[in-house]
């Protein structure tokens, strides 16, 4: 039995300057479950760290703002909550772990003060002592030695400091991580070992994860829910099996799987896909991938596609309309993890 | 004309100047700045078609001692009964004269030091920085009064004594901005097809570079006119009867108590010219810097 | 045997440091046949982008040779060399710092040009740049843009178009798509492809990610820490790794196929050390999960073990 | 830490070698005869080419300059020619007004700049920090001894509150202070400000704020200690500035400081003084800049490590 724990309807995010407004996600919604890994891929400017950003009301205070829709997490509100209420919840309930480490962490104190912080933000009943015997405890769930908490940040490799970034994340045991491209900044090698511990880790503390990436490769190592953003929105969302093994594709992840090259077999040529990215200032009609999409049909140009559900699966795309027959106005939140 | 050249001509080409002129021209302040400097710089370059030097900047009428401002005076006069307003734009056509030649030579030798250094790196680069640095070491109004107490007051000295000072600054502030462009990648891109290096310096570095250095040039010129009035106050400058506003305001220093707008004047107008530079350096730099937003 | 288009034999570049000489390529021979391609793989700090630069004696090497078409560049003077940086060209990762910006496009693509003087004729110039423009999928009216307003694919055109400028024979590809969006980076590894086809261009391809450097290339230098730790066709490289460092990267790439799904078993521990005054001995011995004594003896040599198949490795 | 002490102090003799050779190359070039002004223009041809002789004067420029140096270290900065007292003397006796009052300009400069500049950065866009930019620009933009004369017109000749010159009591050090301070104030606030402005767009920062850190504690926990490392190397360089400014500030308030005794030898081309002073207020700039280096290696932990061993 799945239970749900943090739920985003309609929301919608702008960022407003002088010059322009930037409509950064429009109408996402999207449901996650307890102790579960949601993959949200997608390129640059679609939207991905907007919408973590919105989770923890980070958003920049003068230009970005929710202007639409509500986040919530168990019976809290995140959008109406107050400042006071958001401070206990970020570090506690919900984490999150940056894309570069070598920035990530403050030069001038100690991994271990950095890591005690948080505890002392939000453990308030623990002793100093059991603060630091925490500390400890932590940096050796992450593979680093307890003592080295003395040292600071550039006394690490960008891999140790992205354990110590994940240290910080874990240390209150919180219900849920965003983790914002983790890896992007890492080698290979390196990657494979933060995943291994992000995933280890993950289903020692049941902690559940949004996991941001461009990297398809990544999310079907570690995620059991994929949704695929363009422009803002979630086109696609299934089960990782849905996204991977699935015969019905929204026709841009279809481009987005013809861009990889695969190792697996041989391929001369790839089948990208033209043109870019929508202008993200001037909002557009219909599916916001219709200029780009091979299979463009009238309708696409000015309704927005429906949600078909196919179990577990949904797609954002009129090619699919008249398939499985559902009514109209279909949630995404109700396809998660029925299995 | 072939079919590409008109092709070419009618997407036309944006001048970059052109675009730093209509990201400056936003900064209302800077806006500001630059016509109180026109202005500045327009009574300095015309003074003699406004006032007449000798008759009313230099002769002494003890008649007219210490007349308070009025139509006739409008500024008053000063001690030795000389109109203060023709003083004032005379003084404006030192000061910025001084002003902005020292830091043109400055540049003109600091951009030579600067740029051998910053191009050729190694050894050349490591004598001449150490150079510089002890000449640094040596805080610049103290510099410039040493080399005053050598050569002696008047104009030439004080250009001479003020331009060795700036120098080393400028010699620094090219080297970094050289290094800055030096690391990137498209002047790798012009060695891959045999670019000269005199082509790689004029085309790739120097138009790359040259941003922070014209601002920092600006802004200088603001306080070397500040320095000018300083050591003309301390009696190192400018010598009087020659108009200066720092050795105006040393002059009425002692009557101050009871003619107020002998120093008041002379204040405000270094004042103003110096802020008016200084929100245009401050207006350059940010339409040069935002990396060329998009 | 045909002469190699490009060879390098014992290349070597150190950088001297405060604490000591960076061994950035250590010792490192490979040879590029004509209208191939030899991919570069390593992670960061392996000295990959360093080795791009010396073969084009952009860097000077420390000691080596660089043959083109069998004869030393090395040895050249200023003049000979002149003549065959035309032949000889290269793309940069970041597309950002890679173009001048305050030239326009055609300023940019006609600067080679400019300066080697293969076209004086101002009309022929322009009609040459606008068939670069054409060639690499450039617009005609971005002509007179200048790179901030376009984005990063586009401006990585520019950078494809300013290297075919002056009809080069080699291209050293300094991981040109890293720094693009997967759909854009597909656009731009087919347009490489296709000038390959066309153009018979030798390329060598340098990037940390793996899936595109098999797309690519025929060949593969697997490098760390400055050496060559295994050199063999692509093909051959991903079925049969030998060296436990190639064994490691190939297990540690993530495979967007859930039939191919690792377990994250196969990961080496430690991570990447400087290359500043290397020990003796296999560099990778110190995360080596079959680390052995002999490893850390004396330096190993590459060695051919199958057809083509080099190594670097103690076990073999 | 030591080890890297012991290297400034070293790194420092060359410099200062250099600054002297420096000073005393351009006081050779001053055309001023010292016999002849030491002796007064009726002095018989054989008194001066005595006096030239015994003074040493015929040697080669680099055997003076040595001789120079040799008698330097050991306090003897020569006899000036106008009083006939030893130099270090006079020097020694007029230290301690420039010191103190470069001391509060410093004081003042950086206790009020720094406090305006953070907040400044973190009421961006209010009118807290308009009015502060505004003030800094006035700042920078007035001339400092016309500020001094404008503090004397109306706190001594029209408020008759304190007393315009003079050196006697803590309060004539007071509108001295301030006038110091207001230059290298304004040059704080605007730098504190921008390095504050960087710093909080930091990804630490948000790192910080991803941990549920209140605003306060992000400030002065994680931004500001930041934000104050490259203003400590500013006020170090500022330091020569200020020393600068004070030599025309001791001239407003007529103090007997380093200042005033300075322009007066300047004008009477008293060159042993000359020399000295402007050799001693490049030490005290050097060595107030070798402070603030080995202040900076020990608060910011990135350089200390590099010197630290543990």
């Amino acid at each position: 039995m799945t239970e749900k724990l943090l739920e985003i309807k309609d929301l919608s995010v702008i960022y407003k300057t002088d010059e322009e407004t930037v409509y950064a996600v429009n109408d996402l919604n999207l449901t996650l479950n307890k102790g579960e890994t949601l993959g949200l891929v997608g390129e640059t400017g679609a939207g991905k760290t907007t919408t973590a950003l919105s989770i923890m009301r980070l958003l920049p205070d003068r230009t970005g703002r929710i202007t639409r829709g509500c986040i919530t997490l168990g019976d809290l509100d995140i959008t109406r909550a107050s400042e006071a209420d958001m401070r206990l919840i970020r570090g506690n309930g919900i984490s999150m772990v940056f894309q570069d480490p070598m920035t990530s962490l403050n030069p001038i104190l100690t991994v271990g003060e950095q890591i005690a912080e948080v505890l002392q933000l939000h453990r308030l009943d623990m002793s100093p002592e059991q603060k630091e015997k925490r500390v400890d405890e932590i940096l050796e769930m992450v593979g680093l030695p307890a003592d080295r908490k003395h040292e600071y940040p550039h006394q690490f490799s960008g891999g140790m400091k992205q354990r110590v970034v994940i240290a910080i994340a874990l240390a209150c045991e919180p219900q849920l991580i965003l983790a914002d491209e983790p890896t992007t900044a890492l080698d290979v090698t390196i990657q494979a070992q933060i995943l291994k511990l992000m995933k280890e880790l993950k289903q020692r503390l049941n902690t559940a994860m949004l996991f941001i990436t461009h990297d398809l490769g990544v999310v079907a190592q570690i995620c059991d829910r994929v949704a695929i953003m363009y422009a803002g929105e979630i086109i696609e969302i299934g089960t990782t099996d849905n996204i991977f093994e699935g015969k019905k594709h929204h026709p841009y992840t279809v481009g987005l799987f013809g861009s990889i090259p695969d190792m697996t077999k041989a391929t001369r040529r790839l089948n990208p896909i033209e043109g870019l990215m929508p202008d993200p200032t001037a909002p557009l009609g219909g599916c916001k991938f219709h200029p780009r999409c091979p299979q463009c049909m009238e309708i696409c140009k000015t309704a927005k596609p429906l949600n078909i559900i196919d179990g577990t699966h949904a797609i954002g795309c009129h090619l699919f309309a008249g398939g499985a027959g559902h009514d109209a106005r279909i949630n995404l939140e109700s396809t998660g993890g029925a299995e | 004309m072939t079919e590409q050249q008109r092709k070419k001509t009618a997407y036309k080409k944006k001048s970059q100047l052109m675009s730093i002129w209509h990201r400056f021209k936003k900064n209302k302040l800077a806006l500001f700045g630059l016509v109180v400097f026109a202005i500045m710089l327009f009574i300095a370059i015309f003074a003699d078609f406004i006032v007449d030097y000798e008759r009313d900047a230099i002769s002494q009428h003890m008649t007219k001692r210490f007349m308070s401002p009025s139509a006739e005076h409008i500024f008053g006069t000063d001690g030795f009964g000389r109109d203060m307003f023709a003083r004032i734009i005379f003084g404006a056509r030192i000061s910025i004269f001084v002003g902005v030649v020292t830091i043109a030579l400055a540049l003109a030798v600091g951009a030579v030091i600067g740029a051998s250094a910053g191009y050729y790196g190694g050894y050349i680069d490591e004598t001449l920085m150490r150079i510089m640095d002890v000449f640094l070491a040596i805080p610049q109004m103290i510099l410039a009064i040493a080399i005053v107490a050598a050569l002696g007051t008047g104009m030439v000295n004080i250009l001479i004594a003020l331009t060795v000072a700036q120098v080393p600054k400028f010699a620094r502030i090219v080297r970094a901005s050289i290094l800055t462009v030096k690391t990137q990648d498209f002047i790798e891109a012009a060695k891959a097809c045999g670019t000269s290096d005199s082509r790689i310096i004029a085309r790739h570095i120097i138009p790359n570079a040259i941003g922070p250095i014209v601002v920092q040039a600006t802004l200088n010129v603001a306080t070397t006119i500040l320095v000018i009035a300083a050591l003309s106050f301390v009696g190192l400058g400018i010598q009087p009867p020659t108009p200066e506003w720092g050795s105006m305001m040393a002059d009425a220093k002692s009557q101050m108590r009871y003619h107020e707008y002998l120093i008041i004047i002379p204040g405000l107008f270094i004042a103003f010219t110096v802020m008016a530079l200084n929100l245009m350096g401050d207006g350059l730099r940010d339409a040069l810097d935002p990396r060329l937003k998009n | 045997m045909s002469v190699p288009l490009i060879e390098t034999k014992g290349l070597k570049k150190y950088f001297k440091t405060p604490k000591g000489d960076l061994h950035a390529v250590d010792d490192v021979n490979l040879k590029i046949e004509k209208g191939k391609t030899l991919g570069v793989v390593g992670e960061s700090g392996c000295g990959k982008s360093t080795l791009g630069r010396t073969i084009l004696r952009l860097v000077e090497p420390t000691a080596g040779e660089v043959l083109y078409n069998g004869k030393n560049i090395l040895d050249y003077g200023k003049k000979q060399m002149l003549e065959v940086r035309k032949d000889l060209q290269i793309i940069f990762q970041d597309p950002y710092s890679s173009l001048n910006p305050r030239l326009t496009v055609s300023e940019i693509i006609a600067e080679p040009i400019k300066v080697c003087r293969t076209i004086t004729d101002k009309a022929a110039l322009d009609d040459k740049v606008y068939e670069l423009m054409e060639t690499v999928g450039l617009a005609e009216r971005l002509v007179n843009s200048y790179p901030h307003e376009l984005d990063g694919g586009r401006r990585q055109r520019i950078g494809v178009a300013r290297a075919l400028a002056l009809g080069p024979q080699f291209i050293v590809c300094d991981e040109p798509v890293s720094a693009l969006d997967v759909s854009i980076q597909a656009q731009i590894l087919n347009l490489m492809m296709d000038l390959q086809d066309d153009r018979g261009l030798t390329y060598m391809f340098i990037t940390h990610d793996l899936s595109v450097v098999k797309h690519i290339s025929q060949e593969i230098v697997v490098m760390y820490l400055g050496q060559c730790v295994e050199r063999a066709s692509s093909e051959e490289l991903f079925r049969k790794p030998l060296h436990p460092y190639t064994q490691a990267l190939l297990d540690a790439v993530p495979v967007p196929n859930l039939r191919h799904k690792q377990q994250l078993t196969g990961i080496i521990k430690g991570e990447i050390t400087s290359p500043i005054n290397p020990k003796p001995g296999c560099r990778f011995a110190a995360r080596c999960p079959k680390v052995t004594a002999s490893c850390t003896k004396e330096d190993i040599q590459l060695r051919e073990i199958a057809g083509g198949h080099y190594v670097a490795c103690a076990l073999y | 830490m030591l080890r890297y002490i012991a290297k400034r102090i070293l790194m420092m003799i060359p410099v200062i070698l250099g600054i002297s050779l420096i000073v005393f190359s351009i006081i050779e070039l001053s055309p001023g005869d010292p016999v002849s002004l030491m002796l007064g223009d009726g002095a018989s041809a054989q008194a001066v080419a005595e006096l030239r002789e015994q003074m040493g004067l015929n040697d080669n420029f680099f055997v003076r300059y040595a001789r120079y140096i040799g008698h330097a270290v050991t306090g003897d900065f020569g006899i000036s020619y106008r009083n006939k007292v030893q130099v270090v003397n006079e020097i020694a006796s007029r230290f301690p007004t420039t010191l103190t009052l470069t001391f509060w300009g410093v004081a003042i400069s950086v206790l009020i700049g720094i406090p305006v500049g953070v907040i400044s950065a973190i009421r961006q866009y209010t009118f807290i920090d308009a009015a502060s930019l505004f003030s800094a620009l006035i700042l920078t933009s007035m001339p400092a001894f016309w500020l001094g004369l404008l503090l004397i017109l109306l706190f001594s000749l029209k408020l008759g509150l304190l007393p315009a010159t003079g050196v006697a009591t803590m309060q004539h050090f007071l509108m001295p202070s301030v006038t110091l301070a207001a230059a290298s104030m304004a040059t704080i606030i605007r730098m504190t400000r921008s390095t504050m402005l960087e710093v909080i767009r930091q990804d630490y920062i948000r790192t910080a704020k991803a941990k549920g850190a209140s605003a306060f504690r992000i400030v002065y926990k994680h931004a500001l200690r930041n934000a104050l490392l490259p203003v400590v190397t500013v006020i170090g360089l500022n330091f020569g500035t200020q020393l600068g400014g004070a030599i025309v500030i001791e001239s407003v308030f007529a103090m007997p400081g380093i200042g005033t005794l300075m322009v007066a030898a300047v004008r009477t081309k008293d060159t042993p003084i000359v020399m000295a002073a402007v050799l001693f207020v490049a030490l005290l700039a050097s060595i107030t800049n070798l402070i603030v280096d080995v202040l900076y290696a020990y608060i910011d932990p990135r350089l200390k490590s590099q010197f630290v061993k543990k």
